[in-house]
This record gives C-alpha cells, structure tokens and sequence, in this order.
C-alpha cells in the first residue's frame, strides 16, 4: 500500500499488464510520449512492437482493435479525450459491442479502451463531454468509472484481463489526485459496488469523478447532523443492481450524482432502477444531480456553474434527507 | 515475377468452389422468393471468381473479413455450407447460432472473420487482424474484401495509411462491380479507386474479375508479398452484380429503373463460372467429369438445405446469454 | 383529412416543404430511387440540385449538413438505417450538438435527419438499433419520435422549418401503416405529448414504435377491467416534462414503453423524472418496458423475444395496475 | 497561366496581416504563460504566411473552416482582434460570449465558421459549405485549413471525393509543419499527402508555406478556379511549428523529447514575416514605414488585450439559452 496518484495507478496497471501478458498492445495517438501521461515509460520498457503513436484516424483505431483482438492480442486503445470516442463510434456501436452475439458467442474481444471525460479545466465541449451514457446503453460494452486511484489499478487491471470490451473512463483533472494503492497483484472485480462511506439518513451513490465533491458534501451534512450513505457503483456496465437496492432500501432517501447530462444518463438509469426495484421503501422524490442539458461552455465561470459540485449536492441531499 | 499458372487439380479445384457458391447461391434465391428466408439477401452471383480465387491463395490459419455479400467469402474461405445455410434459415445449428444470419457468417476457427452489414466495416477489422499477426509474428495475412461503394469510406484511406506505414500483411480486394446499392458506381465515385492505394504506395493490380485464374494469379503474388512482409497489397477485380442489390430488390423500387437489361445480358456472357468451364474443357477435362462435379454439388446444396429444414429454429433466449462472455446481458 | 401510409406522410411532407422554400435540399445515399421509399418522386420534381444521392460516407454526410446549414440552406439528410448515424456520429455529437453554443449563438442549424430505426425485420442487430437515447444524451439536438403518419407529417415539418438539429426517427417496418393524415399545411409542434387514449386507472407512457403494441394492449387491459390512459411523448427533446408529470399524477400508476435498450434509454429517463416530480403521487413502482441490454438477434422468434409486444405490456401493467 | 505578382501595396498588406498575428499570437504566449488564459492555447507562430496568403485571396463572403490552431485564420479572414482576445481571456465580450474559447473562435459574419477542436472537423462542413454555395448559386468560395495529421482522417478523403464529383467550390490547405501533438509527421503519414488528392483528380499544389507570396500566387490560382465552378483544388503548404503543440507542453512532456532545437532554430531562419519585411527592404520600402506598421499593431494588441481584460467574465448561465435557437436546453 502506498499513496500514488490516478495517472500512476493507471501506468502500474499497465505495465503490471504488459509484463504479465505479452499479447498485451497499447496503441493511440501520442502514447509513446504519454500525452496524458498514464503511459508514460512503457515505450522504454516493452518497445514500439507492443506499444505505438498511431496517426489520427479513430474510426480505424477503434474498429482495429476488434481485429487485432480476434486475432489473438489484448488491445488497449487510448482515446485521449472521450469526446474522441464518437469520431470512432462506428466500430464501437455496429462492431465491438454486437459482433459477440452476433457471432453466436465466436468473437471474443479483450478490449481496453481508455479515455478521459469530464469537465473542469475549460476545455470546451469538444474535450469535455461525459459521454457514456451513450455507451451504456450500447449493451455490449462494459463500463469502467474509476473514481480513486486504487480503483483506477484494480478496474483497469480487470479490464485488461477480461474478455469482454471494456471502457476504462479517466477522470480528468482527478489524474493528478492521491490516494492509497495497493501493491502488487490487485484488482477490483467489475459489477461491485463499494460504500465509500456509511449512513443512515440519506444515500449518494456518487459516479466517478463526483464521488470526490459527494465525499465533501457527505462531511458538510455531517456538520448538519445528517449522515449520508455514500456508494460508488464502480462500474454502470455490469451495474451492481442489488447493492443499489439494498442501500436504497437502508435509508430510503436516494441522491444520484452524475456528471453526464442530465437526460438518459447513467443517474436517470439508477433512479429508473430504484423507483421500480425500491419503490417500496422510499421517502422522498429520487433526486439528480447532473450536468444540466448542454455541453461545457470554455469560461470557467460557466463550467462550474454546470458541474456538480459539494454545495448543490449538499444542498439537494439536505431537502432529500427531510423530506 | 513470372506468373504462375494453375495446375488442373488447381484449375478444377476452383470450379468447384465457384460453383458451389453459385448453386448455393441460386438456391437461396428461389428459397427468397417463396418467402423462406428472414431478413434480407444479398446474392454474389456474377462475382465467384474473385472470393473463389483469392481464398484458394489463403491458408487456414489467414484472416478474412467480408462484406453484406459475404456468402461467397465464407464458402471460399471453406466454411461449411450447412451452416452457413442453417444461419440464413434463422436455426439454431446456424454458425452464429443463428443470430447473426445472411449479413454476419462468419467462421472464426476458418478465419472468416464474419461478414458486415456496415459498409466499410470490414477495413480496420482486417487492418488490426494483421496488427496482430505482424505483433505475433506468425506470418497470417489478412484479407479485407470490400465493394467499390465502400471505397468511399473514410476507413478505406485510413487503414491504406496505417497498414502501408506499419507494412502489415494486409490484403485488400475492392470487388468493383459498378454498383453501390441502386447508384452507378461512377455517381459517386471519383477518380480510380486504385489511384487511392497508389497515393499510399502501396502495390497494387487491376484484373478481370469475371477471370478466376487472372484473381487467383493477382492474389498468389499478391499474398506472398503481404507474408513475406513487404506489407499490404491492393488488388481492384472488374465484375458486375448480376441480381439485384439485394433479393426483393423490386419491392423497393417500385418501378424505378437504375440498369439496362441490356447491360446485365452483355455481363452473363462473361459469367466467371462458365468461363472456367470452358476453360476446363479447353484443357481437355471431359464434360462427364464436370457433369459429376456439378451432380456432388448439388448434393451439398441439397444436404445443406436439408438440414436447415429440419433444424430447430434459434434458441429465443440466447441473446442474452451472448452479449458477453460469462456475463449476463 | 385522408388515411395514408407512414411513409406516405413522410413524402408528402417532404414535397411540401421542398415547394415552400427552395433552400431545402434533401441527400442521402440512393434517396433518388428511394431506398426507403419516404423520397420517392422528388427527384423528378425536384431536380438534382436539391435531392441527390451521396457516396457512402456517413461521416461525410453529417459534416456537411452543419456547413450546408452554415452557409444558408435548409439541410434534410437521409441516414438510411439509424445504426449509421453510429458512423455518422463525429460531426453530430461533436459540431452539430455543440456548435451553436460554442459559437456563443452565431452557428444555426436548421438541419434534420431522418433515419429508420427499431427491430422487427430480422435484419440483424447492424439494421436494428434503436439508438436515440444517445441522441437524447447530446443535449444539442431535437429528437423526434413520430409514431402515427399524422405526427410523421406534422413532425417532419416542424423539423424542416425549424432552426435547430433535429432527428426524425421513423418506425422501421412500420413505413406501411395507415392512418388519417391532415391536408396541407399541417405542423405538430415540439415538445407536446399527445394523449393517445384516456384512462384512470394506469398511465402508459409509449415512445414512438411503441405507441401501437401500447394501444393494442390498452384494449386488453380494457377488457380485463383496466382503464388505461396512454400518452405519446412524441418528441424526447424537448420533452413535454409537465404533461408526463400530470398524466402520473392522475393515476399514481406507471408503466414507460420504449424500444431502446433499457439502460440509459428514454424509458429510463422518464421513469426517472416520474420519480422524482411525481413522487408524491406514486402508487405503484415505476416500470419499464423496454427491449433487454442486448442487440437485436436476427431469428425472428428471438428477436420477437426481445421487443415489447402488446401481451409483455398488458402484463405489466396489469401488475402495475393492481400493485 | 502567368504568375501573378503582388502589388507593393498587397505586399506590405500581407506583411501588417502576417504581423498582426506574430504579435496577438506573442502576447497570447506571454499571457498563457503568466496563468492568465484559461484552457488550452496553440499557437500559430511560424506558419502566419499559410493563413495570410490564402485569405488575401478570399472575398468577405467567402468562408473557412479552420482548426485547433485557429487564431491565425480567424485574424486572416479578417476576425477582430478585440472580440477574439476577448474570447481567450473567457469574456461576455468574447466572439463567441466566452462559451467556445481558443479552440472555437468563430465570426460567422466574416465567414469564419470557426476553430475547432476535433482533428479533421473542418472538411466536411468546409465541402458542406461549398455545397451551398453551389446550390444556391452565388459564387462563394469554401476553404478548409488542416495541418498535416489531419489529413490522416477519413473525412479527408470523403470529401476529397465529394467534392470533386461535384465539382464544390472549395480549397484544401494542407499546413504540413512537420507534426501531429509530438509525432513527427513521417512516422504517421504514408506517402506525400499531396497525392491523396490528385487520387481524385484535383489539381494539386506544392509551395513554400514559410513564402507568403508562394502561397497567396498559388491560392489565388486556386480560389479563382474553385470559384469559376471548376471545383475543388488543393494546396500543400510546407511550414514548421515554432511553438510547442501548446502552450505548456513541457508539462505534459514531463522530461520526454520529440524534436531538436537545431531543428527549430534552421526553421527560425526561415520565418515567414521576416522573409516578408527582407522582401519589402528589397523592394524598397523604408524600415521606418516597417516600424510603423509595427506600432500600429502593438496598439491594436494592446488594445485587444485591454478590452479583454477589462470586460465582465462570461454569462454563467448562457448555456442553458445557448444550446438551441428559441428552446431551453
Ligand atoms: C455504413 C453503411 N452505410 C450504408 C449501408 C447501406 N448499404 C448496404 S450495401 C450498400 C452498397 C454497398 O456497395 P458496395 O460496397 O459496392 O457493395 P456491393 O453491394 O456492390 O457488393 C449500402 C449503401 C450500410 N449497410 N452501411
Ligand atoms: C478527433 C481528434 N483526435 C485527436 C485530437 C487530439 N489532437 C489535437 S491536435 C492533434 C494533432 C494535430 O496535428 P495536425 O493536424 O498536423 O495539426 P497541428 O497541430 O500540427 O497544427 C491531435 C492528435 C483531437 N483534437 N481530435
Ligand atoms: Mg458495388
Ligand atoms: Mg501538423
């Protein structure tokens, strides 16, 4: 165990990989050179046959690593920035996620793709969209959402590991940020949720890079006398359903934090959930806290306005627990 | 480099694969239109010679990804064709167990990497396959074959960068056959499709499509400049789509008129299978010997529908099974 | 007032706003010879310079209609079948859903997309998406559900006329039905839920393809004593948010229906507003009913399996209903 | 067809231009590096001569498209200093209210469709423009400027294709400055860019992007065959990028090296808007009018960035009025 940052969480994972497996792959724009620099080094390490700078050209890079897959390798794709993932999404929605069936269960692919998300550091829209719902509601894909750098090893390493696509979605901005990580051989299986924290007044489930501003406001209500659950689903594909439901049932007060856009988001799904699964044991309305419905304006003034943060969770989380 | 020319065994050999994909073929036609078949058809006719003559230049262990017109790629690459029949009849003795039907067979223990029903969507699939085999070093090429129509996609040029960059052992086949669904190819086309590879530096060789000896000489050095690691190939064959775009194709043209009669009469004269049989009996093969081989093949055809026929249908619950591995939907 | 086909409606709306103003231009690949049958005869009215077919270049397509519409025309493109807006979905997600704010308002895009989606065919799960929630997710863009010829024509015009993206999703296989169809000049404006039959006892809330097994199943329940009010969302963005919340209010009791994939669908989404602004009204759980997270298989029997059909609704709403 | 020479006035009219953007793109750099600009910021410096040339040759109503290093083909096209300063600083006085940034800036009324952040984002809405314009008859000219990993997108070829078998009037200006973020150009380009384009039969140029003469003779050539309805053609221009990818790109490199300073300082040496005031000495122009010019557009920057400074910061709520036209997001 040591403290380490996410984009080291994620470059040990990496490597722990590449050095496990030699049929490991990275490939992407600027890998070699690390440009968001959680593969910083493995040029150095495992050389250009196993890790190389591709041109840009995301409609091939994605739809390659269904064939490179099929054909025997474990492929990690680096997307850079999530907004990059529509300019491949054809292979992803049409190949990666359907071939599996569609083959009557003969395609098998160990697909990593990574790529960052979120707002924060005024990147504009087309660098910081949340898009996967859109992938969620693919079907085919597995949806990794790391939210501490000890998840960001364990998931990453799962997903590596696993035969199934999965897309492995890089806080931004949290990159930089510690945290505990265990050594060695470490993952976290997909489909487990974790209680970040516990409590019996009101349940946050915190998605991703929100669990961080729910933790805070977690300790604001706590000031307040109200002590709020707080759960990180880890993955949305496979969801972790029953521990949604159980921690539902325990307070009966749900505050879904999310930092997509608000319609047909991943909080719309686990509210969705909840309001048939445990209906019984609500009492109160199944509260959002999203991105409103538009895409990241550049100012930063404008972009804080729009992402969740401690004060609107805490506030929306206080009316929830009273209510 | 000489060219090689086919022995007789060779020569024969690839009638009969032409052949089986044209009876197939011809049978799915009739069982289209007496309402058999779910889903949409789309029929290789006119267009054997090419698959047939490149997969004959393939082994076992190569990687090929096809198109919406794949059946001829999946017989030639040696799939078996009473799965490949039970698949179209939606059973559950299918090759993708009946899930993927005429658009999806796909064979991967054959390297038949699966037809597609997304134009284009066969380029980076092919492209990373050979990634693959360059990164594991075991010398298996990769052939994408892809309509004329799908050479307008964006893929195409991407991974003619990438594989002639990397030099991958990618074998790229554009079966030109002048049309892209109703539109005349020239519509939408511009300039030669070859001139695309060439702009990559890649090699590349236009050849009579209808001519299965001319494909199967293309792709002989075609494939062993890809193994050998010289990198990808592009090879453009001339044919022409003698059925509709796809069975039914009437129904959707409510009259409309996109061809000549005429035109699709002048093509049957060049009929690759035919051509080949003549060839044959040039050579001094006895018409009996061909007779007997069309009679076997009739058998498969008739054995493969047969056991489409008597197949239970698909297992209605299977997708959900199926889209992950070990994992629930 | 006349009974025309789906498809018909579509047509007719084409022609007419084609006549009123001939910035409108229409392109798509083989929408000369009509592959789908909704651009049959413009060509000959029209002429070449205002509808034509298109290379296949998906990416192309998309990209074009946000330049076309920058530089002053009205832009209907034709996907074809909804899995190729996948291809097409750079330019959508990443210009046409962001460019009017990240312009601060100076680029408009009067641009619609029609595009076929659903199952029910047997094409297989490359022909038989129902990928809106995605759509839905971008936040830039309009998205429009017609489920009768009366709303395809209304709809179709709105979008035509109107100054923003919008995606017209036509009902697959359902091209062929009929209905009463409204004379000329007839528009149905966004973001106004249609109630499609009245009822007290449940609330079904039906999205496009959906809303015809929804009615059927109406009558069912009719005949087993259940009043079922049904209501056509008709356009998910905008979505007329109050008029869902009223309909719940009114009978305490939900069942959303919808041919997406459940996670993150519309279904969900609704579900989830029902959840939260509603609350206070529920009587019963919040159902869903929507295809399973998988693709379409191609075998009719399993892809029947899959889509809601008039009995699987019937059903749920019946426990619905008595819950 | 005879090469057009420029006049002394065009001359000096390309050198204020070239040199306004030096000095914006110099004071951007300053302020980037002070922590006063919020995002990202990539500069321009070194390639003024590709943007300046080419937008000299278009009309008002003409319109581009242009990239992530967009700052240079904004202040070409004639965008305000002051509404683009605004901008990067964040500003409600900003070109596009705050809400788009560096990557974005975008004057519609000018025919500056805008920066944009995703590689290859421009070609299709530059032919989509084009598109128009020949549809609706009235002359304009479309230009897509794109660097040199762009052309590794699909899209280019799309619409290499689309636009020349409708014959659109639009230009393509390849800025080939030798990389893509930190990839030298080589390792991720197969062949000369310059004959994807002549694959589809458009009448191609190679210049010196460092020459603002070269480039504005060829764009001129260029603009006024595009706009005769002769369709499209394209323009390699050869440059280098001086800055960094972006401005504080030593962070992201952390240590890591992808080109050499000798190489960056042989290019110094050829600095277009220094080879633009050698040509103005030559032809005679006194330094004392080259250091007029000068002042003046310190003064416009200046300016611009007091106008920047001092405007209010960006409507935090605009996005919810701004995601659509008359509807609330
Ligand atoms: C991405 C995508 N766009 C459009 C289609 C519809 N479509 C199916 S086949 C076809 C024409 C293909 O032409 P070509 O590549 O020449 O193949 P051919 O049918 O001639 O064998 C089109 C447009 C599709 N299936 N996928
Ligand atoms: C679709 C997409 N992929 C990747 C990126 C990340 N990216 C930004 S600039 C760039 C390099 C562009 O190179 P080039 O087109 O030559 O332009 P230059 O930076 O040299 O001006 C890359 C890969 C992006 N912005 N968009
Ligand atoms: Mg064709
Ligand atoms: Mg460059």
């Amino acid at each position: 165990m040591a403290r380490k940052r996410y984009t080291h969480a994620i470059n040990e994972a990496l490597i722990e990989e590449m050095s496990r497996d030699p049929r490991v792959i990275v490939y992407g724009e600027d890998v070699e050179l690390a440009i968001m620099g959680d593969t910083r080094g493995l040029l150095d390490r495992f050389g250009r046959e196993r890790i190389r700078n591709t041109p840009i050209c995301e409609a091939t890079l994605t739809g390659m690593a269904v064939g490179a897959a099929a054909a025997g390798c474990r492929v990690v794709v680096h997307m850079m920035f999530s907004n990059f993932i529509y300019t491949g999404f054809d292979a992803i929605a049409n190949q990666m996620a359907k071939l599996h069936l569609m083959t009557g269960g003969q395609a098998v692919m160990p697909i990593t793709i990574i790529a960052a998300y979120g707002g924060g550091a005024s990147n504009a829209a087309q660098h910081s969209d949340s898009g996967y719902p859109a992938l969620v509601n693919l079907g085919g894909v597995n949806v990794a959402m790391p939210a501490t750098p000890a998840d960001a090893k364990g998931l990453l390493k799962s997903a590596i590991r696993g035969n199934n696509p999965t897309f492995f979605m890089e806080a931004i901005g949290r990159g930089g940020e510690m945290g505990e990580v265990p050594d060695g051989d470490y993952t976290v299986p997909f489909g487990k949720a974790a209680t970040a924290r516990e409590g019996r007044d009101v349940t946050l489930i915190a998605i991703g890079s929100m669990l961080k501003p729910t933790l805070e406001a977690a300790k604001k209500l706590e000031a307040a006398g109200i002590q709020a659950e707080v759960i990180d689903p880890r993955t949305l594909v496979p969801l972790d359903e029953e521990a949604l439901i159980a921690a539902a049932r325990k307070t009966g007060r749900i505050v879904v934090v999310d930092e997509a856009r608000d319609r047909c988001s991943a909080a719309s799904h686990i509210a969705a959930v909840l309001a048939d699964k445990a209906f019984g044991a609500l009492k109160a309305p199944v509260k959002r806290v999203t991105v409103p419905n538009v895409c990241m304006p550049y100012a930063p003034n404008a972009e804080k306005r729009m992402i969740p943060d401690a004060d609107r969770i805490a506030r929306i989380a206080t009316e929830t627990a009273r209510a | 480099m000489p060219t090689t020319e086919p022995s007789r065994a060779e020569l024969l050999a690839l009638y009969e694969r032409m052949l089986l994909i044209r009876r197939m073929e011809e049978r799915l036609r009739a069982d289209a239109a007496a309402g058999n078949l779910p889903g949409a058809v789309h029929l290789y006719i006119g267009q054997e010679a090419i698959a047939t003559g490149v997969c004959a230049q393939l082994r076992a262990t190569d990687l090929i990804t096809s198109t919406h017109r794949g059946h001829g790629h999946f017989l030639a690459k040696g799939g078996d064709p009473k799965a490949m029949m039970a698949e179209i009849w939606a059973k559950r003795t299918g090759i993708c167990r009946g899930m993927g039907g005429s658009m999806h067979v796909a064979d991967f223990s054959k390297g038949i990497l699966g037809a597609n029903g997304i134009v284009g969507g066969g380029f980076a699939i092919a492209t990373g396959a050979a990634l693959a085999s360059k990164l594991l070093h075991d010398t298996r090429v990769a052939v994408a074959f892809f309509g004329d129509g799908a050479a307008n996609q964006g893929v195409f040029m991407e991974c003619l960068n990438v594989s002639s960059l990397w030099k991958l052992p990618l074998l790229l086949v554009c079966e030109h056959n002048q049309f892209s669904e109703f539109t005349p190819s020239q519509d939408i086309t511009s300039g030669d499709i070859a001139d695309r590879a060439r702009a990559f530096k890649i090699p590349t060789t236009v050849v009579d499509g209808n001519d299965v000896v001319a494909v199967w000489q293309a792709a002989g050095e075609a494939v062993g400049r890809a193994r050998s690691g010289e990198g990808p190939c592009f090879i453009q064959a001339h044919t022409y789509r003698i059925q509709g775009h796809l069975e039914a194709e009437d129904l959707f043209l409510a009259g409309g008129k996109y061809r000549e009669k005429h035109e699709i009469d002048a093509w049957r004269q060049r009929d690759p299978v035919e051509r080949q049989q003549q060839r044959l009996l040039a050579a001094g093969v006895r018409p009996d010997d061909l007779q007997a081989i069309d009679a076997r093949i009739g058998r498969v055809v008739e054995e493969a529908v047969k056991f489409a026929v008597e197949s239970e249908p698909a297992d209605s619950d299977l997708a959900l099974e199926l889209m992950f591995v070990g994992q629930k939907a």
